[in-house]
């Protein structure tokens, strides 16, 4: 009677190519050379496009700008294993994403100039708008699950946010409720240890992140958020538990914040160089290519001609973004609702 | 025709466009097997089934947040927060995010909810059941604010709410819940959202009203020569009918039973301060609750506008 | 390196006393006749003001009340743990352990008649008013632990709430931030399995509500809470462990609502009479009454010679609080602010 | 004396009012180590320890309650939201509970906490960084809403806050953070909450703004004989100095950045339409944002009040 174990947990943490570029062969997912060209191509899409914003935005030709450099593995290995009929909720931080699942890069840079234009997602993608308030869009997700449960639809939701978001109320409750209803949404934390000046444990005390969907009645899992592969193999297996009606997953991608939190932030006030040198030193990209080195795909010449390439793509939509006519005044009422009241409709014509 | 009150009413509304359009869902706390606290959606978790009725957790951001994706994502969700002093803690998704979905994502998206509330006081009941903080959501563009006077408005307004495009607020006065009894006919028919109606004719004084003050406001008024508007609904609102009022009448009561300062008689007498000021032949006078915290039972009444507050103030403007 | 375990975690129950009397000696806290007869009178007089209340509320002289039937062992072992330094953030359910505490029973009545004055505590104690926005108390009560901790303060606190708690944002934010700055406050919920209409599983998929402090880096222990002995020595030791520096303690304590939610409610619409006689026979009191009836300490007469003082204890209570004055019209303003602004003033002269 | 920008002015008086009163305590985001993320708490972390200076988790809502709690237990918590759209989910906090603790316990608990967030727009910034949505707090009558216009009454007006035995929302305008300097004395003053400022004499019209739109107003009003009053406080607004003045001119302009509807400035008319009527030679103008949702950047010129508009307003009401 008196004390006795009611429960116990397990988190496990998946990683399946190291530092060197070596592989587990029994984990890595069976993936052609093509698609393994493409993943890789995907990434230093994301980087480059991440250090010609931040360019652009030193030169004043772009807003306040919040840099993705290290986390490439997490977002472009999670997009990869999506399907077109799945939903994404983006945090404010998922460029990545956006670009490997085919978002106009136009649309990218406009928006982060400050023209919400850019956010308007083309007909084929069902990408939500980035969002800033953080931790806001994780209800959302899960209502999106709801209703693709309810209609019979076959995707799933994914939806991303950081470890600073795990401190909110929202997401707790968005967790909560994925669990009640089994819903098919994967969660999706890029923990880049950093929430601007706040280091994790300033974030919470415990250990992982993965830890906190034990509270929710579903599994958690930490995947090495450098390692594309394990992000790519989490990603694919929590899709298809949602899609079966096993219900949501978390999967903690362990990453780091290479950059300032922002064009606007001064990491060096708060962090050593000692511990972002550790972090460049893992960088997830050079693994990718060691791997790929290693298995004859891939040498200097072709690392040269994927920067190049996705040079040429960026220059060609930040010539695209800059040609644009600038918005309109007409342009804050014009889709904010299906119809003005009569007010805002004399706002409009400047009454 | 039946006469219904208006829990009878709201019920027989989501009833009707649930069995015609699928994609009506309702969710919030205890709205399914229990019928809801006030037992408006009693009934519609048997005939309808746990999919489209649905008993969420205690959890007032995500039952916000949910309808939002639910709504973005093609159902047209019903979220019940159990009282409107709850709605505090889904703020957030209300005004951040239903209100703003469809600007942010330049009409890619947009946000088809409806959020039913249980709204005012004289209820007797516990701290935050009997907030009327209604000015609070009319600051946000993107959203509606609808709310009905009675059984029939509650009805026709909440099945416009229901086809409506954008988000709507639908605050349900609930010292009227079961007070009314109005022929409510069956079957489809909406009252249109963004016009007032003319709950009394008159020429004298304009006495504008909403939700369970207007009952209030046109019992002070019966020996007056006094027209009352039931704005219905508040975002936005008719300011063409108040206006057309106001320039007739010469002389403005506005009833609200939120507190007075920032309240949304505010609105209504800088509109009219602004657009029908050289019409004016008084003061335009507001008669609300003080600007105390809603208090419990036992000081309700000194709290609600009375009749006698309203008449007075009536008398005051026919002095001039 | 591929997939490894990361962490463990195990979720305790506490049980010492159990239905037929029989507590567990190793575990049974060291407390004399005197205190064992403390905790009795003290369950007793919970019971009796809250069947009084509900008689009340009946005949039209109290407005809606929330009977704790059934959650005396959980409200009373917990308070006896708790010194008068100790500060208590109850919900709206608490009232038994207000009284242990000695907050004036015609307060507590008062207030449920609607009545404010009855939440103005008394000098000596520290307790904060109801909390009817579930789980709001729970971020108030991580600052006042924030207060005595930084205050070198020797106190702790305690705050309380229901399984439907759980699910807020607020529950979350309050334990993440008390677990980073391990603070001196001990959760205690009191899982009643039920909120209003929704059953356990209708509020969390997870297995138990303790083992949501996993996610927080702190100690989850679930204890038996129709027990009072194993409510009472959880709490005492979180308590220790709270004021030794240690951090914060969340104690789920297993029980049953008896009554209706409140009396405004109707339980039979949503749960089975087998599930309430079930628990009827678990009933924390009639345990106590076991065990000390083998000790020797109490028999039929001394029973109802409780239940006889604690219903002229109430009645008295009762009295009183309906000889109290009416609320007057100026008390809507004489404690809102320390000094009323121009129009307040101008309107509590009803002008 | 010291000429400083805003940023500075504010940090000085947090640091002054922690040396006098060990009771002060800040927390929020990124205001430690950081110095918070317009350097408004720099040093502080530095000189009063992680003890006094609490970079929390990133929870807003637990920041203002767990702010409540300490304010309750014998603190004096200065508490940052980092920027005006993240207190709504810091919402029901603040005016659920804030606001109404000293009533709901009649008296034995208060609680004097600062509540800090930079507000407003045309800094360039993302989406919710601009926020200007006063009025949502000025319905909450246990509550102080302050907004400074300047380094020197910043200053003055926050020390007066922190000091106050009730709630203070404090609105800092972050487009004037770093855009004015002024003498700001060293040392103890005060500027005292529900006090208006004459910013400018006039007699042909009175202009009513706050926060970063007086600055704007100022320069409208250069060739006009308008008086200009600095509300500086806006619940509990100064009725005495708005009234008194637009007895004298008979005419209002209001300007306010937020958008139209239910803004702040309605309540400001409406108490002018209660009040002064009679003294009005003019409709009451509103100078303010379209109702729509605030832009981002490329947008905000369209959306902030310009110079233009007021001027064009005063001119109207001029012709009268
Ligand atoms: C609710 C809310 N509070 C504060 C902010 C300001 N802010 C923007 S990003 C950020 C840190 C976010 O950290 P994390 O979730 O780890 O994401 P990361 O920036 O590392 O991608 C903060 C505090 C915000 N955007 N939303
Ligand atoms: C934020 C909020 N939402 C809804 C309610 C209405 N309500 C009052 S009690 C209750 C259920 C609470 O359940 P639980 O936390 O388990 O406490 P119990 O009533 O069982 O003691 C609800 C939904 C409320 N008071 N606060
Ligand atoms: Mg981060
Ligand atoms: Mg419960």
């Amino acid at each position: 009677m008196p004390e006795e174990i009611l429960a116990s947990f397990q988190v496990r943490r998946l990683s399946i190519l190291d530092e060197n570029g070596h592989a587990d062969p029994e984990l890595l997912p069976g993936l052609s050379d093509d698609e393994l060209l493409r993943l890789y191509l995907a990434m230093v899409l994301a980087r480059t496009f991440d250090e010609r914003a931040v360019a652009l935005q030193r030169e004043g030709r772009l807003g306040t700008y919040p840099p993705i450099m290290g986390q490439e593995a997490a977002q472009v290995g999670s997009a990869l294993a999506l399907t077109p009929a799945d939903w994404v909720f983006p945090s404010f931080r998922e460029m990545g994403v956006h670009l490997t699942l085919g978002y106009p890069a136009v649309q990218l840079l406009q928006y982060w100039t400050g023209d919400e234009r850019g956010q308007k997602t083309p007909d084929h993608l069902n990408i939500f708008p980035f969002c800033v308030a953080v931790a806001s869009q994780i209800p959302q997700a899960v209502g999106a699950a709801f209703a693709l449960k309810n209609r019979r639809d076959p995707g799933a939701v994914v939806v991303y946010f950081g470890d600073g978001a795990t401190s909110k109320g929202d997401f707790h409750e968005g967790f909560n409720m994925a669990g009640v209803f089994r819903l098919p949404v994967v969660f999706i934390c890029q923990n880049n240890q950093w929430a601007i000046s706040v280091p994790l444990k300033g974030q919470t005390a415990a250990q992982t992140l993965a830890q906190k969907a034990i509270g929710y009645g579903f599994e958690g899992i930490q995947v090495d958020g450098n390692d594309v592969f394990a992000v790519y193999r989490a990603t694919q297996q929590a899709l298809e538990k949602a899609r079966a009606g096993v219900g949501p997953t978390f999967i903690e991608c362990l990453t780091y914040r290479m950059a300032d939190h922002t064009t606007a932030d001064d990491a060096a006030r708060y962090r050593s160089p000692e511990e972002v040198a550790l972090w460049r030193a893992r960088d997830p990209i050079l693994r990718l290519e060691r791997f790929l080195a290693a298995r004859s795909l891939f040498g200097e010449a072709d690392a040269a001609q994927a920067r190049e390439a996705a040079g040429q793509a960026v220059d060609a939509a930040v010539g695209a973004m800059e040609a644009l006519p600038a918005p309109g005044r007409e342009e804050m009422f014009d889709t904010m609702l299906a119809a003005l009241g009569p007010r805002q409709d004399g706002q409009r014509k400047g009454r | 025709m039946a006469q219904l009150n208006m829990v009878q009413a709201i019920n027989q509304a989501l009833a009707e466009e649930m069995a015609r359009d699928e994609r009506v869902v309702l969710l919030g706390e205890d709205i399914g097997r229990d019928g809801g606290v006030f037992r408006v959606t009693e009934g519609l978790f048997e005939r309808f089934g746990a999919e489209r009725v649905i008993d969420t957790p205690l959890s007032e951001s995500a039952i916000v947040g949910a309808a939002i994706g639910m709504a973005a994502c093609g159902l047209r969700p019903v979220a019940e927060i159990q009282f409107m002093g709850f709605t505090y803690s889904g703020f957030e998704q209300l005004v951040a995010h239903a209100a703003r979905l469809r600007a942010r994502s330049r009409g890619r998206f947009s946000c088809p909810l409806v959020l039913r509330t249980p709204y005012g006081g004289g209820i007797k009941a516990p701290e935050l059941h009997e907030e009327s903080s209604e000015a609070l959501f009319c600051q946000s563009p993107g959203l509606k604010v609808v709310v009905p006077s009675g059984p029939y408005t509650a009805k026709g307004l909440l099945v416009a709410a229901l086809r409506d495009p954008d988000p709507v607020l639908f605050l349900e006065p609930t010292r009227l819940y079961r007070m009314l009894r109005e022929e409510v006919p069956e079957g489809e028919y909406t009252v249109e959202l963004g016009r007032a109606r003319l709950a009394r004719a008159g020429t004298q004084v304009t006495v504008l009203a909403w939700g369970s003050m207007l009952e209030r406001a046109l019992k002070a008024v019966a020996n007056y020569d006094a027209e009352v508007i039931d704005l219905l609904t508040l975002n936005p609102f008719d300011a063409e009918t108040v206006l057309g009022s106001v320039m007739k009448t010469g002389r403005v009561v506005i009833v609200h039973e939120a507190a007075k300062t920032a309240g949304f008689g505010a609105e209504l007498a800088a509109t009219i301060a602004e657009e029908a000021i050289l019409h004016l032949r008084a003061p335009v006078l507001r008669v609300a609750a003080p600007d105390v915290p809603v208090p419990l039972a036992r000081l309700m009444d000194h709290y609600l506008p009375s009749i006698e507050q309203v008449r007075a103030a009536l008398d005051e403007v026919l002095r001039y």
